[in-house]
C-alpha cells in the first residue's frame, strides 16, 4: 500500500487537520469529528447535516459552507460515523427551524443516523426529519436487497436543498424538495481497478487488467458484474443505458455529473464526459447544466460514474445559485 | 467451572471477545472486502478496544451498567452497520438482565435473546439473510434448548458456540439480502459472511470464559 | 494499461470533445487544438496564451477564462505544441494590446514557443513577450541542466497575471508582474508510482512498494533520488525543506499550492496539506491563502508536490480577484 | 549504386527513416522512459507519418521544397524537443540543397552540415550533453572525411551511420547536460540517449538508400 499518510488509523484525524489548516470558512471539531461552517447561518432558517464514511472526498465535508451544508460528520474510512456525531451536530447547527438529515442509503448510515434522530428527539429539543438520497440504478430496489445505494445525486441533492435552505424555506418544503431531486435523480458507476482501505493495507478486490466491474458503488465493494475492459464509448454505454432503462427524461433539461472515483485524472474524465454526453444527446436527453470532476470518490479507485437529474426551473434556478464550499463554488 | 456468570466473567468475556477479534482483525477485514467494505475487521478492533478502556476506568457495580457502557461505546466509537448492532445488542442485554450481578444459564440466555431482538428491531434482518442474525439466532436456540434440557452453563454456552459456528458457515452458499452484501446479488454467495464471523467469535469467547 | 480511452491516439482529440461538451464558456478549435474564452476580452486589453503537453489537467486548458488565460494550446500528452498552433492563438486573442506567453520551462516547450514567437514577430503584427517558468528547487539552475523546471508555480502565475492583465494592465507591466511572482515562488514534488503515458501503454518507470521518487517533475519522469517510502510528516519534511532552503521567506505572507498529480484522491492531499502547513508554519513562515487539490497533474500519477509563492499586499489583492474558470473560480 | 541521391532517392530515405521509427516506436519510447518522458517513439512515428502523407500528397519537384515540406511537417505535428530539433534540421538542409533535383556525396554532405548548424543554433546542444547531437555531428565528420577522401556516395553515407551509431552507443554513459534527461543529473548516466539512437536510425536509412 502506498498512501501519503502517516498511519492507518490516524487518517481521519491527519486529514482532518488538513483541512482546517486549507479553508478558514470551516470550523473543525476534532473530537466529535464534525467539519461545521466558522460561520453558522441565520436564526429561523433549516439546517442542513450530513455524513457519512470517510473516503469520499470532496463529499461531504467539502460541501460545507454557504449554499449546501451546516454540518459534515466524517465517519471512520468508509464507516458511517456514529449517532453521537450526528446528534452533536444537529444540536449545533439547529436555528430553531429545524434539521435535515441528509443520508446516502446503506445501512449503516441509515441505523446510525435513526439512532441519532431517535436521541434528538428524546432531548425534544430539535425538529429532524431524514431524507435517504437511493440513486444508484445498478442495485434493484427489491426485497432481495438493503434498496438502492446512495450515490452521486447525493452532491446534487445537496447543492440544491442547501439553496433552498438558503432561501429560507421550511423543513417541509425541503423534505419535499428532497424527495422530487431523489424521485428524478439516478447513477450508476464502473471501476477500472480497486481501491485500498488503509486499515487493510491492500486492495479490495483484485481485477485482471483485462476486466473492469460494473455497478459499483463507492464503498471500493466489487460491482454487478466483472466484464471486459471498453473503450470508453462503451463503458459510456455502459453507464447510461441502465440510467435511461430505469427512467424517462423526456425531452426535459437535465444535470449530469461525470465523476471520478479518485485514482482517475481528470482528462480521462472528461473524455468520458465526451462520451456520455454524446449518447445522452442521442437518446434526446437535453443536457442544462453539468459538472466534471472527483465529487463523490472511492479512496484511490480508478473509475467514474454517471448521474442524471432531470431538472425542471425550480432545480436548474436552485442549482444555479450561489454556492461557496471547497468541492463547489460559484456566484460569489 | 460455576453455575452462574459473575460480573467478572463478563468483563473476562469481553476480554477474551477482544483478544479473539484483534487476532481476526486481518481475517474479518478480508471477509468483507469479498463481499463488502474491507472494514468489519477494523471496526470491531476499534470498538472493543474503546470498550475494554471504558470498561477499565469505570468499573460495573452491576450486569445493566456494564453492558451498557459496552453497548453504548460501541454505538458511539464503531459506526457502519455493526456499529448499532452489536450496540444495540449489548444495550438490550443489560437491560434485560438488570441490576444483577451473575447470571445463571437460563438468565443469561433470555439476556442474549432480549440482544437478538434488539438487533432484529434494528436491522430487520431474517434467517438466511446471510448476517450475524444467521450465527447470533441458531446459538440462542441451542442454548435455550440445552437450558430446557437442564445441561449446565458450560455445556449450554458450548452449544451456543457450536451453533453459532454452524450457523457461520451455513452462511457461506447464501445470497445476501440485507447489508453491503446484498448489492453483489449472486456475487455474494461462496463466501462466509463477516458479521456471523464475528458472531461467533463471541459466543467462543463465551464458552471459553464459562469453562474456565 | 486501464484507462478510460477508446485509443491512445486519440485521446487528446476525444478530451477535447468533452471539456466543449462540458463547459459553454469555451470554444475549442479541434483542428488547431486550441481552447478559447468563447467570449473575447476586451479590447485594448492584453491577452494571455499557454499550453504544453496534454495530461496536466486542469492545467492550461481549465485555466481558461476570465481572469486568467485567453488561449491554452493542448500538445500530445507530454509533448508541447506545435509553434502553428501558439502561433495560430496568438493572433486569434490578440486585442491590440499584445500577448503573453507563459511558458514551462522545458526545452521543448521553449523551442516551440520561441518559434511560434519568431513566426508572429515575422508577420509583424503582434507584440509577443514571454515569461519562462522554472520554479522547480529539484533541478539546479546550472550549466549542466536544462534549467529549472517550471510546475506548480504556472498555475499560481496564471492566475496572478491573469487578473492583473483583467486590469487593462499594459505588456510590458506584465511581463515585470510574471517575473516577480516566477522571482518569488517554488515547488517541489515526489511520487508514489510512475504513471502510464497511453501511447507508451505501461507504466514509465517501475517503483518497488517500500520506495518512492523525490524531486519528480510533471512528465511520470523519475526523480532526483529515489528513497525509502516515508510517512506523510516526513514527506512534507523533503518538500518543504528544499523550497526554503533555496529561497528564504521571512516573515512575508505566502500562498502555498499542496497539488495532488492525479491519481491521489483528495482525503491524502489534504492530510498532506495539514503537514506541509504545520512544517511552514514551525519554520515562521505565514500562509495567507492556499489552494488543496489536483490543478498540474501527471496523468494518473499518484503523488504530489508543494508550492510557496512569497506574496505582497499586489499578489495577494491579484490572487483574490475574481477569476472563472473550469479549474479555479471565485468571486463570480 | 549511383554517384548521387536523386528526389527519388530523398522520398526513398524518408521512408525507409519511417519504416525504422515505425518499427522502433516501442524502442524509441523505453528508452524516453527511463531518461524522459517516454514519448520519443510515438513523436517520431507520429511526425514521420505526417511527412510521408504530406510528401505523397504534394510531391516535390526540388530538394529544396522536399525538405521544405519535410521539415515544416515535423515542426507542425510533432512539438516536445524532437520536433523543432528535426524540423530545423530538414528546413536547413533543404534550404542549403537549394533548387536542385539531386546531390551528389560533396553536396549531401554540406546540406546536412547546414542542418547540423540548425539544430546547433536551435538547441545549443555540444558535443558530450548526450543530444542527438552525439549521434548527428561525428556522423557528418565521418561523412566530410570520406568525401575528402574520394569515397563514393554510399561509401561516405556508410561511414555516416557507423559514426552515428557510434556516437549513439556513446551517450550511454554520459550525464546529460540538456533536455529533459538532465533534469535526472547522474541518474541520466548508463541509458542511451533516444534522439541520438532516432538520429542513427535517420543514417541507416540514408545508407541503405544509397547502397540500393
Ligand atoms: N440489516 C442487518 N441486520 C443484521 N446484520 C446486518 C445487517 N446489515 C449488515 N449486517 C451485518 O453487518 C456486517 C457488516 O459490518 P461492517 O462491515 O462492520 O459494517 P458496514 O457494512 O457498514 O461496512 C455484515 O457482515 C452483517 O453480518
Ligand atoms: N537542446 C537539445 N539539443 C539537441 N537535442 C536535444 C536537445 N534537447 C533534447 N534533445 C533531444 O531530444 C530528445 C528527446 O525528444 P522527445 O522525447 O521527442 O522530446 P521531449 O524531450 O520534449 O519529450 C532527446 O533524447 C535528445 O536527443
Ligand atoms: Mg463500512
Ligand atoms: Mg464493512
Ligand atoms: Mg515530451
Ligand atoms: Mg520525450
Amino acid at each position: 500500500m502506498k498512501k501519503l499518510i502517516n498511519a492507518p488509523e490516524a487518517v481521519l484525524a491527519d486529514a482532518l487537520k488538513g483541512i482546517e489548516a486549507a479553508h478558514a470558512d470551516l470550523r473543525v471539531d476534532h473530537a466529535g469529528r464534525v467539519i461545521y461552517r466558522a460561520t453558522p447561518k441565520d436564526q429561523g432558517t433549516v439546517a442542513l447535516v450530513s455524513g457519512g464514511g470517510s473516503g469520499h472526498e470532496p463529499l461531504h465535508g467539502g460541501f460545507v459552507g454557504f449554499g449546501m451544508l451546516d454540518a459534515a460528520c466524517a465517519g471512520e474510512v468508509f464507516t458511517s460515523p456514529t449517532p453521537d456525531q450526528m446528534q452533536a451536530a444537529t444540536k449545533e447547527v439547529d436555528r430553531g427551524a429545524g434539521v435535515l438529515h441528509i443520508v446516502k442509503n446503506y445501512t449503516g448510515d441509515v441505523m446510525n443516523f435513526e439512532m441519532a434522530a431517535e436521541l434528538a428527539a428524546m432531548e425534544a429539543s430539535v425538529d429532524v426529519k431524514t431524507i435517504v438520497v437511493n440513486d444508484d440504478v445498478a442495485v434493484q430496489d427489491s426485497l432481495y436487497t438493503a434498496g438502492r445505494r446512495g450515490v452521486g445525486l447525493t452532491v446534487l441533492l445537496e447543492k440544491i436543498v442547501g439553496a433552498a435552505a438558503e432561501q429560507g424555506r421550511s423543513l417541509d418544503d425541503l423534505v419535499a424538495l428532497s424527495e422530487k431531486v431523489n424521485g428524478e435523480g439516478r447513477s450508476m458507476g464502473m471501476a477500472l481497478t480497486s481501491c485500498t482501505v488503509p486499515a487493510a493495507g491492500k486492495p479490495t478486490f483484485d481485477l485482471p487488467d483485462d476486466q473492469m466491474e460494473i455497478g459499483v458503488g463507492i464503498h471500493g465493494e466489487p460491482g454487478r458484474h466483472r466484464v471486459p475492459l471498453a473503450d470508453a464509448h462503451h463503458i459510456a454505454e455502459q453507464l447510461v443505458e441502465p440510467i435511461l432503462a430505469d427512467l424517462d427524461f423526456g425531452s426535459s433539461p437535465t444535470i449530469v455529473m461525470l465523476n471520478g472515483m479518485g485514482g482517475t485524472p481528470l482528462i480521462e474524465l472528461y473524455l468520458m464526459y465526451g462520451e456520455v454526453a454524446a449518447i445522452l444527446q442521442k437518446h434526446g436527453v437535453t443536457i442544462a447544466r453539468n459538472l466534471v470532476g472527483n465529487y463523490i470518490t472511492s479512496l484511490d479507485m480508478a473509475g467514474c460514474s454517471v448521474t442524471v437529474l432531470r431538472a425542471d426551473d425550480e432545480l436548474l434556478s436552485l442549482w444555479d445559485a450561489p454556492v461557496e464550499t471547497a468541492g463547489l463554488r460559484w456566484g460569489r | 467451572m460455576s453455575t452462574t456468570l459473575t460480573l467478572d466473567g463478563f468483563v473476562r468475556w469481553l476480554e477474551s471477545f477482544r483478544a479473539r477479534i484483534d487476532e481476526q482483525t486481518a481475517y474479518l477485514t478480508e471477509l468483507d472486502s469479498a463481499i463488502g467494505d474491507a472494514d468489519h475487521g477494523s471496526n470491531m478492533a476499534r470498538g472493543m478496544a474503546a470498550v475494554m478502556t471504558k470498561v477499565g476506568e469505570s468499573p460495573a457495580a452491576t450486569a445493566d451498567e456494564l453492558f451498557k457502557t459496552v453497548g453504548m461505546t460501541l454505538v458511539t466509537s464503531v459506526g457502519g452497520a455493526s456499529g448499532p448492532l452489536y450496540g444495540t445488542f449489548f444495550l438490550r442485554v443489560g437491560m434485560a438482565a438488570g441490576p444483577v450481578s451473575e447470571c445463571d444459564a437460563a438468565a443469561l440466555a433470555a439476556a442474549l435473546r432480549a440482544g437478538l431482538e434488539g438487533v432484529v428491531a434494528r436491522g430487520k434482518a431474517e434467517a438466511g439473510d446471510k448476517t450475524m442474525f444467521d450465527a447470533l439466532s441458531p446459538a440462542l436456540d441451542a442454548m435455550d434448548a440445552a437450558v430446557a434440557a437442564g445441561a449446565s452453563l458450560e455445556e449450554a454456552t458450548a452449544a451456543a458456540r457450536d451453533a453459532a459456528a454452524t450457523g457461520r458457515d451455513a452462511t457461506e452458499p447464501l445470497v445476501a439480502r440485507k447489508g453491503r452484501a446484498s448489492y453483489l446479488g449472486e456475487r455474494s454467495a461462496g463466501h462466509l459472511d463477516p458479521g456471523a464471523t464475528s458472531t461467533a467469535l463471541l459466543f467462543e469467547a463465551l464458552a471459553e470464559v464459562t469453562a474456565a
